[in-house]
């Protein structure tokens, strides 16, 4: 196994155990983890692609990972404050409860 | 504008700082150990037992009336009368006590055993540096470490020592008056018993005889 | 000689490496400069509170600590032995530990706490040749560890579970985030002009004379405006006076570390000193030009007591400080992160582009000056012009 | 691989677990934070250091910090006594297993893996400020722009609602 592999494994389990998460729990902020762990994999892969590929001198996987970090913090922003909203509403951040369009 | 008054106020501190280095009169901390605070006139801590002369034995004014012990509120006074006698600073022959022991841990500095001794003998001291490691023994002061000169006691309240003194003094002046006064009613009386039984015999020179009865105590 | 001085512990280190096989010689390498850093800052921050206790009664007009001084002998020492049983009684009392708290978090928040803060030593220049880690971002690694602090504040507070730990980790975080952004903003302007994120580099830029005096950052209208900005924001970051609101003493006992004792109390106070000296350290190597010295002739100094003069002369500001500045109110603290500190720090940069490019005359002074005093006075004046003096309205808990 | 490479990921992965099976939200913060912490420990090992940094400096610093705000002001902070699982969530033993599996059969069985390692790339920060500067200056400024646009539109979200006829007497 070559180290590509490895991050790449390491990245696809990290996805994973991210999904399973988004996808199980009842709390939105749980969810929002998981999402969270899920960019971070998608993350690793870019910079392993670009430590391992074939032009690292070009800094694209690099740079990309730059923004996606900015557009995380962004959505981990907006996330949570509609997380927030929806409890002030509601007085829950369970998503089994947080079912209707209509407040 | 914004900022002013922070300088202001640091100028303020900074002078502090170094005033502080410069001059004494800013520091009020007195360095405990080695320096000490002037005592107030009427600071009272514990009470002693105040001697004349040289030898506190000798001298002890006390005798062992146990006015003190049974005014003593916590009841921290404890006396034994003595078996014998000693003449006191009249010449009198008293009691003195054989125990006499202060339990300062008790103690509650009223008073009151000053107030009630009748000889001036029990007085208020200002040591208050009385701390041991040992609870029982180090704070049950017994008749030797209770024992201050008088010329201690004038030391360290001059005003009220000179008034001790003046009413031991006056004392001593009575009872001195008293035994004059005695002595020459006796002498008079002898003098008269004298003249009358001269009158009655032939007249016989006459010898002045010294009082030997000891005047009354005092009050 | 003065050089082979200077150079001392650069030779000591080399000398001890040399006694370690070719191959293990990076790692002993390393290991000694964390022995370094885990002997002096500690030393230092013993020696420090000494200087504190005894500052503040200075300037209170009482003596400080001046008894203790060597244990068993009479040496008295002016009191600097302090630090010894106050050590020993910290290390040696009982470690409680509430019942209702989270026992884990509770364990782990202090080793947290004191991690990231001894990390960040690893970029800083103590003098000439001595950083530990030359790291092409070192002021990135620098701010990167140091916001890893906030997670270990609120690990304390959330985990003691108690009203006033809880209140003092908010307030600790809330502050060290708003004003971690003027603090980044201040030392960007720095790297604007430098144009790089090395330490080292930033130093080698500021060690030049002209007519004997070096081109520190400081001597700069901007280097002062964002030295004044930096230093504020420093010692909000190391919750001092004035900013001391996530450990007011008169109102939440002791914040975030109120369930603390023992060594996990001492371990807290280490971390706040190292945190603050560290974050000095950082402030001197930015704007006041590192272990360089001022003037071109005392540059026979050592440039290691340069590094610790200027740390001392920092720290006793700071004591300065809180001897004399009242604590500020919640909203007073984040109207002054966000109002004033914010835009002054962004006109700074701005201040800090328009130097780089105009040419290097009286003009550029003048131009750079008069926008900072302009944006400085526009700022205050708003500012002091929000306060809502009036009759306090007060509220209780719904 | 090197040995502390399998072991960053070890904790890594170990991190990722407990944030997603942990009862009480606060650890599972925590453990978000480590496992954080361990892909940037992982970044800086594929010499991607300018990464590593923001990654601490973004998601521990500050991701960490905004959730666990987010939990104390939901008042999550104690473990619920109910289930922590959705009600569907059975369906996700088949479909994560699966999903792992796919990603990994064709992880190993690509042939588009290069069979050696390329020397290490320069990534100092003067390159990737003068990429960001040159060739990417149009992602960049549209970055600042979600940024800005995401700063707003969470603060004008998480803006109490305020009534302005009831209890005349608060101020904000």
């Amino acid at each position: 196994m070559t180290a590509l592999q490895g991050c790449l494994l390491i990245s696809a389990l990290l996805f994973a155990i991210g999904f399973a998460g988004a996808v199980t729990r009842r709390h939105a902020i749980l969810v929002l983890i998981g999402i969270e762990l899920m960019l971070n994999a998608a993350n690793l892969n870019l910079i392993a692609f670009w430590r391992f590929g074939p032009h690292p001198e070009a800094l694209t996987g690099f740079i990309f990972v730059l923004f996606s970090m900015a557009m995380a913090g962004a959505e981990a922003a907006v996330g949570l404050a509609l997380i927030i909203a929806i409890y002030r509403h509601k007085k829950t951040s369970n998503l089994d409860e947080v079912k209707e369009l209509k407040g | 504008m914004l900022g002013e008054q922070i300088i202001k106020g640091m100028a303020v501190t900074a002078k502090n700082f170094f005033g502080s280095y410069v001059s004494k009169e800013r520091l009020t901390t007195v360095q405990y150990p080695e320096e000490h605070l002037a005592q107030k006139e009427n600071t009272r801590q514990f009470p002693f037992l105040v001697y004349d002369g040289d030898d506190w034995e000798k001298g002890l004014r006390c005798v062992a009336c146990q006015i003190c012990e049974k005014e003593c509120p916590p009841k921290c006074i404890y006396i034994v009368k003595s078996k014998d006698k000693k003449p006191d600073y009249k010449g009198q022959m008293q009691v003195y006590p054989a125990t006499f022991d202060i339990d300062i841990s008790v103690c509650m500095s009223c008073q009151i055993c000053v107030e009630v001794c009748p000889f001036e003998s029990i007085k208020m001291d200002t040591k208050f540096e009385l701390s041991t490691d040992d609870r029982f023994g180090g704070l049950l002061l017994t008749k030797d470490k209770l024992a201050k000169s008088n010329s201690y006691y004038q030391k360290m309240h001059p005003q009220d020592a000179a008034e001790s003194d003046a009413v031991i003094a006056g004392e001593k002046a009575k009872a001195e008056a008293k035994a004059k006064a005695a002595a020459e009613a006796k002498v008079k009386a002898d003098a008269e018993a004298k003249a009358k039984a001269a009158a009655a015999a032939a007249t016989t020179p006459i010898a002045a005889p010294t009082p030997t009865t000891p005047p009354p105590p005092a009050k | 000689m003065f050089n082979q001085l200077d150079q001392i512990f650069v030779t000591a280190l080399h000398w001890l490496v040399s006694f370690v096989p070719e191959a293990w010689r990076p790692l002993a390498s390393s290991l000694i400069c964390i022995a370094f850093i885990l002997s002096v800052f500690p030393a230092v921050f013993s020696v420090t509170t000494i200087f504190e206790r005894k500052g503040i009664g200075r300037i209170q007009n009482r003596y400080g600590p001046n008894r203790v001084g060597i244990p068993f002998t009479k040496i008295r020492l002016a009191g600097f032995g302090q630090f010894i049983p106050d050590g020993v009684k910290m290390l040696t009392k009982e470690d409680i530990v509430p019942r209702a708290a989270d026992k884990v978090v509770h364990f782990l928040a202090p080793v947290v706490m004191l991690i990231p803060v001894l990390l960040a030593y690893a970029v800083l220049p103590f003098g000439k040749n001595m950083t530990v880690t030359d790291y092409d971002a070192g002021l990135l690694f620098f701010f990167a560890v140091g916001g890893a602090v906030e997670l270990s504040v609120f690990m304390a507070g959330w985990s003691s579970r108690n009203k006033y730990s809880l209140l003092g980790a908010m307030r600790a975080i809330a502050q060290m985030v708003s004003y971690e952004i003027p603090l980044i903003l201040s030392a960007v302007t720095v790297v604007m002009v430098v144009g790089s994120l090395n330490l080292n580099d930033i130093i080698a830029h500021q060690n030049q004379y002209t007519f004997g005096i070096a081109h520190w950052f400081v001597f700069t209208p901007w280097g002062l405006v964002g030295f004044i900005l930096f230093f504020i924001a420093s010692l909000a970051e190391s919750n001092r006076t004035p900013f001391d609101l996530p450990e007011a003493e008169s109102e939440i006992i002791a914040g975030y570390f109120t369930e603390y004792s023992g060594f996990k109390f001492a371990l807290f106070f280490l971390g706040e000193y190292l945190g603050m000296f560290a974050i000095i350290g950082l402030g001197i190597t930015l704007f006041l030009g590192g272990w360089t010295s001022p003037v071109s002739f005392l540059t026979w100094i050592p440039s290691w007591i340069w590094f610790f003069t200027k740390l001392m002369a920092i720290v006793f500001v700071f004591i300065w400080i809180r001897a004399t500045l009242p604590r500020l109110r919640m909203d007073q603290l984040m109207n002054f992160a966000w109002k004033f500190m914010l835009p002054l720090a962004l006109i700074n940069i701005l201040v800090a582009g328009i130097w780089h490019y105009m040419a290097a005359d009286w003009q550029r002074w003048l131009v750079c000056s008069a926008i900072i005093v302009g944006a400085y006075v526009v700022l205050g004046r708003g500012l002091m012009h929000n306060q809502k003096l009036g009759k306090r309205i007060y509220r209780y808990a719904e | 691989m090197s040995p502390f490479f399998v072991i960053t990921g070890i904790v890594t992965l170990l991190g990722a677990v407990f944030a997603m099976s942990l009862r009480n939200l606060v650890h599972c913060a925590l453990a978000m934070a480590v496992a954080f912490s361990g892909i940037a420990a992982l970044y800086l090992q594929l010499d991607a250091q300018f990464v590593g940094f923001a990654e601490i400096l973004v998601y521990v610093g500050a991701i960490a910090i905004l959730i666990v705000f987010a939990i104390l002001l939901t008042r999550s902070g104690e473990a619920p006594e109910k289930s922590v699982l959705t009600s569907g969530a059975w369906t996700s033993l088949i479909l994560i297993p699966l999903l792992f599996g796919i990603l990994a059969w064709a992880i190993l069985h690509s042939s588009a893996v290069p069979r050696d390692l390329p020397p290490a790339p320069v990534a100092t920060v003067k390159n990737v400020g003068d990429a960001l500067m040159t060739k990417f200056v149009l992602p960049l400024e549209i970055i600042g722009l979600v940024l800005t646009a995401a700063m707003i539109g969470a603060v004008i979200i998480a803006l109490k609602e305020e009534n302005k006829n009831e209890n005349p007497g608060r101020k904000s």
